[in-house]
């Protein structure tokens, strides 16, 4: 509602039969926000993710971009309005080089990837972006080697790299260091901290240690609702958090 | 009224002769995930055992028709180690290039063999001409047709659902390699299926040999056919392939009978909109 | 991580200017092959500029099934509309300039390419080869029924196409048919190369790829497999008119299910996913065919079969493709 | 431009064809695929008359045959064989075409190549009208389907529905039967159109019997689908009920008789030829032919067109002495009368189609099990009631 959120979430509602699995979910985020989304398994990210990228249809609540009401907006069409996702496994071009991809999202980006003539090589200030992206996470040794040829580590890296050609506004980064060997962490770290600074981040992940040393604010999602959203310092102390968590493992280990 | 009764009654026989003959390209699609176009040419090769069994050696109907069916299986075994082998899991292209192959042989060595003319598979007696319904008359081999699709759906059904067969190939199916590691010979299991398949393929050639004339061409005419029945039922679902031929069945019946110079639009455009709607068929599981 | 260094950065980057050579390069080979079947068959050129005029629609088969994964058994529906509407103008309407009937014949091809793109693109994997499947037969039937204009099973006869220019007559020796069909192809060829190399080229193989990736891009994939599937319709369209002006007449075949189906063998045959695959599927599959029928017409379909079996036992990824694979340093190299 | 290329051929192929001795003739025909029988049936026919005819040579020249393959009806194809067939092997005599469309595309090429055509089967009226080098040796659809309307009118029959396949030939015999039967004074109570691949004829018969025809007209291309029809006019009752089935001959061709069996018997014909027709130029070609063919059932009518098209090409070739003139060749036989197994024939100087007797048939069967088509009546030398129904 204030003209300086840029991204915002007003009692997103979603039901799956009578199940509710997102409920009354309201959350809003600045420019150069860094939050963490963290919740136990079944706590309903996904279906939020899905719910703000618009691949799902909520039942009831909005979504907005930069004030704009993007809630019956294609998910397409939310790329548009600067909403960039990255994905919780890769999902890259795997016959296609590191180069080529971030010339393709640069190319979309600016509404040139319908040109059916010329080469992406010959666009103007192409090249130039590409190298500083690519150097900037590390990747110009590779930068001509077909994706499938490369280390998964650095697939996830070209995954980031991917997402910010796109020079979103509100980037969703889902788990951007799942399935990373914990030696190439770092690399991770080290490329999320070099997001631009006035890039409002939504961070889902797990690796509380990570949590804990990139996000500024912590939201916790259980059975489908927010039931917390502060600092990171308080989330651990939260009797709520705690019962979510430790609850369902208690839970767990009845049942095992 | 009486009309009404006829064609569906008509509709019911067409739709039952489809689904015998098709069922067994259901299981090679849907369980084993194989694009095989030559299930016609399997079909084509029980007609022509049978046909040859009845008419040169002399033998009983129902004879022949075992015959045909293991003669088949037997044929298909080699087929299904040296070529089938080697085309599971590959892309659909690659299975359709294969299986084409296959057919053109088939076809060529029929023609060879058999010669290019119609070979019908006599009946018996008592299958011969038709029986009184009271409001009309139909073939008797209509009669044993719907009842053969019955019989095959069901022994199917009970073969995949209750049979410890039927478990170790749906566990193939979903995990090949989660199946071998709990000590399924999915090879085995793979063969076996494919077996069960060509057996019904050959099956449902002999069967349907009144409506689908055995000829050399048989493979190809009717392989769309068979090909468009699977999927819209759902490959691998036999209520589904079920209810698609009877669907089909009746579609085709109805138009052919209300306006048969626009026959082949209703049933196409009835084929468009169900895969539109139902892409993975009408009973199809998601993958 | 090591291997990473070990490769090294020998692999020149591409640059447009490269791309144009290798165009070039591919071009004069193209126009090499052109001269020397007009050298060494000038007594088969009919059955050139026929296999001129399949090649345009295989490679048309290659744009959505090769660059965007589109699985279709259908496709000779954009070829025969291309055909059709270019026999149609001639017949019916007098158009017989035969540059003007190549336009119609693409335009036609490419209205027939996005309506059945729009009905195809519904479904995945299996029911895309169904829908492809009811088109094809949907389209076989309306021509069969609008004999007015097609001449239905009897085939649209009485095309007359004027000299190309004015200069050139349609001969009995096939030659100008020929010449022209190779200019038509060298200038298709020229367009797609440039079209799978473009940013929009890149989009596509990003489809058949991962659709989910692209539309994550912020790119429609539909609207990008229509575009796609209009452009392939207007070069299979151009592929008709080829036909129809060098045989001056158009049957139902052209819009069937079996030519629908030997245009993917012999597409899966050269290799998906390159233009050079298409060219050498369709040679390979046209001679063999040619070559087959004529030593024993009475049993060539076996040794076809036996053709199909071999190469997907001893070269899955079509004989482009596994050549490519096999002689990498040499793809290395060139690329 | 047109001209000269036109007088260069002719050169060309003139001076070839005077110092050569072996005259070539150009078959094209579907030698594989599903109608390969009726291929079959062509090469048959056509080396049956060379065998009986001075084996391969005509004075002093030798004939060649040279065969292209058209598996199924596809133009495109057929005008590149017969183009290659006349610029690569130098043939001087195009024959044989199954399909119309085949033939159709042939049509333009004639002319500027110097060469005739003889068809040897396609049955459509109009091919012959697209060129002055064109001889029909075959029938069309109007040939011997009209005859079927006069026969429905002697045997008392008011009332008759036609069922057709949904293609070319199909609606050329409805037009056939309903003009001619409309003439007579009979009524066709319903025309049905049905598509080619129709695999079961039940709600056709439904059809049938609801229209209370007295007799079913029907045509449909022999083959596999043939059989089906005929099952189902039997299995829905239709014989029982007295409903007449009428057809042009296609549909009891000799090589389908055996698949149709006891349900066939009784069924009337209209056609050119049966293979069993009683005289002694047809015992001969029997003879002949079936030792050509391989197995004798599978004879049946192409073969007689063809037989009867090498008659024609071999006058061709005595009159022109060998030298490539076609507008000649095509002159000297125009009127040309013979004896030809099927009966007297002539090819009409007017029209160029040939000018036969039609049989009325009826499907029997012998002693010894099989079956055959027996003359019962005989139209005498009919010409083509089609080409009237050209423009």
């Amino acid at each position: 509602m204030s003209a300086d959120f840029v991204f915002e979430v007003d009692n997103l509602e979603k039901n799956f039969g009578g199940l509710a699995v997102t409920r009354n979910v309201t959350l809003a985020m600045r420019p150069g926000d860094r939050v963490a989304l963290i919740g136990p398994n079944g706590a309903g990210k996904t279906t939020f993710v899905n719910l703000v990228t618009g691949h799902l249809k909520p039942d009831s609540g909005k979504v907005r971009l930069g004030g704009n009401d993007v809630t019956h907006f294609k998910p397409t069409q939310r790329v548009h309005h600067g909403l960039v996702r990255s994905f919780q496994v890769t999902r890259l071009f795997l016959d296609m080089t590191p180069e080529e991809h971030i010339a393709l999202a640069i190319l979309q980006r600016s509404g040139k990837s319908g040109r059916m003539a010329g080469n992406y090589i010959s666009h103007p200030g192409m090249l130039f972006e590409v190298d500083e992206l690519l150097s900037t996470l590390g990747l110009t040794a590779m930068r001509h080697m077909k994706v499938r040829e490369i280390a998964y580590g650095q697939q996830r890296l070209l995954e980031i790299a991917l997402a910010m050609a796109l020079r979103p506004k509100v980037l969703l980064l889902d788990e951007p260091a799942a399935g990373v060997p914990q030696s190439d962490t770092g690399r991770i770290e080290e490329a999320l901290s070099k997001l631009p600074g006035d890039l409002a981040v939504l961070m889902i992940e797990h690796d509380m240690d990570l949590v804990f040393r990139f996000a500024k604010r912590v939201i916790v999602l259980a059975a489908g609702e927010i039931i917390f959203d502060g600092s990171p310092t308080d989330v651990t102390r939260d009797p709520r958090v705690r019962e979510a968590y430790l609850g369902s493992y208690g839970h767990d280990r009845n049942v095992a | 009224m009486q009309t009404v009764f006829s064609i569906a009654i008509d509709a019911l026989a067409y739709g039952m002769v489809l689904f015998v003959i098709s069922i067994g390209l259901s299981v090679t699609m849907g369980l084993m995930r194989v694009v095989n176009l030559a299930h016609g040419a399997f079909a084509m090769i029980g007609g022509y055992i049978a046909s040859y069994a009845v008419r040169d050696l002399g033998l009983a109907y129902g004879f022949a028709v075992l015959l045909a069916v293991f003669a088949t299986i037997i044929i298909a075994i080699p087929v299904e180690r040296l070529l089938y082998r080697r085309i599971y899991g590959a892309p659909e292209l690659t299975q359709v290039l294969m299986t084409i192959g296959i057919t053109f042989c088939v076809i060529g060595i029929a023609n060879y063999v058999f010669g290019p003319t119609l070979k019908t598979i006599p009946l018996p007696e008592h299958l011969r001409g038709p029986i009184d319904l009271g409001f009309r008359s139909i073939a008797a081999h209509k009669l044993f047709a719907i009842g053969c699709g019955a019989a095959v759906a069901l022994g199917l059904w009970y073969l995949i659902e209750r049979t410890s067969f039927g478990v170790k190939l749906r566990a193939s199916v979903d995990n090949a390699s989660m199946a071998a590691a709990l000590g399924v010979r999915t090879q085995v299991v793979y063969a076996a299926s494919f077996a069960i398949a060509v057996g019904l393929a050959a099956f449902g050639g002999v069967v349907g040999a009144e409506l689908l004339p055995i000829e050399p061409y048989y493979a190809l005419r009717y392989m769309v056919t068979f090909l468009v029945v699977v999927s819209v039922g759902g490959a691998g679902s036999i209520p589904g392939a079920l209810l698609a031929c009877l669907l089909l069945g009746g579609i085709d019946t109805t138009g052919r009978y209300l306006m048969p110079e626009y026959g082949e639009f209703f049933f196409y455009l009835a084929v468009i909109v169900i895969v539109s709607f139902f892409p993975r068929g009408l009973l199809g599981k998601a993958n | 991580m090591t291997a990473v260094n070990e490769i090294p950065l020998a692999t020149s980057a591409p640059t447009g200017h490269g791309h144009l050579k290798r165009d070039l390069i591919g071009l004069a080979i193209i126009s090499l092959f052109a001269v020397l079947g007009y050298l060494v068959f000038p007594n088969n050129l009919a059955l050139l500029t026929r296999i001129i005029a399949i090649l345009l629609l295989v490679l048309s088969l290659d744009l959505v099934t090769g660059y965007c994964g589109v699985a279709t058994l259908g496709h000779a529906a954009l070829f025969g509309s291309g055909a059709y509407a270019a026999g149609i103008a001639a017949v019916h309407f007098g158009i017989t300039e035969p540059i003007t009937m190549v336009v119609i014949g693409a335009a036609a091809g490419a209205v027939a390419g996005l309506l059945s793109g729009a009905i195809i693109l519904r479904g995945h994997g299996l029911s895309q080869l169904v829908l492809s499947i009811a088109i094809i037969h949907l389209f076989h039937e309306a021509a069969n029924k609008a004999s007015t204009y097609t001449g239905g099973s009897d085939g649209l006869s009485g095309i007359a196409p004027d000299a190309v220019f004015g200069l050139f007559q349609f001969d009995l020796w096939g030659r100008t048919a020929y010449i022209f069909g190779i200019v038509l192809l060298l200038v298709v060829f020229m367009l797609l190369r440039q079209l799978v190399q473009s940013p929009f080229g890149m989009l596509c193989r990003g489809i058949k790829e991962d659709p989910v990736r692209i539309s994550a891009m912020g790119a429609s994939v539909r609207g990008t497999l229509l575009k796609m599937y209009t452009i392939s319709g207007a070069v299979a369209g151009v592929g008709g008119a080829l036909t129809a002006i060098s045989t001056q007449v158009v049957g139902l075949d052209s819009l069937s299910f079996t030519m629908s189906a030997e245009a993917l063998v012999m597409l899966v045959l050269g290799g998906t996913g390159s233009l050079y695959g298409a060219f050498i599927g369709t040679f390979v599959f046209m001679f063999f065919e040619d070559f087959v029928s004529a030593a024993n017409p009475f049993h060539w379909l076996t040794l076809v079969g036996a053709l199909l079996i071999a190469v997907v036992l001893c070269a899955p990824r079509g004989i482009y493709g596994t050549v490519v694979e096999r002689l990498p340093s040499l793809w290395r190299r060139r690329s | 431009m047109k001209k000269i290329i036109i007088s260069m051929v002719a050169a060309i192929t003139m001076c070839s064809a005077a110092t050569a001795d072996t005259i070539k003739i150009g078959v094209v025909g579907p030698f594989s695929g599903p109608f390969a029988l009726q291929g079959k049936n062509f090469k048959a026919g056509i080396d049956a008359y060379i065998a009986t005819h001075g084996a391969g040579k005509i004075g002093d020249n030798d004939i060649e045959i040279v065969y292209r393959d058209v598996p199924q009806a596809d133009p495109a194809q057929s005008k590149a064989l017969a183009q290659e067939l006349v610029v690569k092997e130098g043939v001087q005599y195009l024959a044989g075409f199954y399909f119309t469309p085949d033939a159709m595309a042939v049509t333009p090429l004639l002319e500027q190549a110097n060469v005739p055509l003889v068809v040897m089967n396609a049955a459509t009226s109009a091919i012959i009208t697209k060129s002055p080098l064109i001889i029909r040796t075959s029938f069309t659809t109007w040939q011997t389907s009209a005859p079927m309307a006069k026969v429905a009118k002697e045997r008392g029959i008011s009332k008759v529905i036609t069922v057709v396949s949904d293609y070319g030939p199909g609606v050329d015999a409805e037009n056939a039967f309903k003009t001619t039967f409309g003439a007579e004074g009979g009524t066709v109570v319903e025309s049905i159109r049905m598509p080619l691949a129709t695999n079961d004829f039940s709600p056709i018969m439904q059809r049938v019997k609801d229209s209370g025809a007295e007799a079913v007209f029907a045509f449909l291309p022999s083959g596999p689908t043939t059989l089906g029809f005929v099952k189902a006019y039997n299995e829905n009752g239709l014989k029982q009920a007295g409903v007449q089935f009428l057809a042009p001959g296609d549909l009891t061709q000799e090589s389908d008789l055996p698949a149709l069996g006891d349900p066939a018997v009784g069924i009337l014909t209209t056609f050119h030829y049966a293979v069993s027709h009683d005289s002694a130029e047809n015992k001969a070609f029997v003879q002949a032919a079936s030792k050509a063919i391989g197995n004798p059932a599978e004879l049946s009518f192409p073969s007689v067109g063809a037989y009867d098209g090498m008659h024609v090409i071999y006058k061709m070739i005595e009159a022109t002495g060998g030298t490539q003139d076609a507008q000649k060749a095509v002159d000297a036989v125009k009127g040309l009368a013979w004896e030809s197994p099927r009966g007297p024939v002539q090819i009409d100087a007017q029209t160029r189609h040939i000018t036969q007797n039609i049989y009325l048939r009826e499907v029997a069967k012998h002693e010894d099990g099989t079956f055959y088509n027996k003359e019962i009546k005989t139209f005498e030398k009919q010409g083509d009631p089609g080409l009237a129904a050209v423009k």
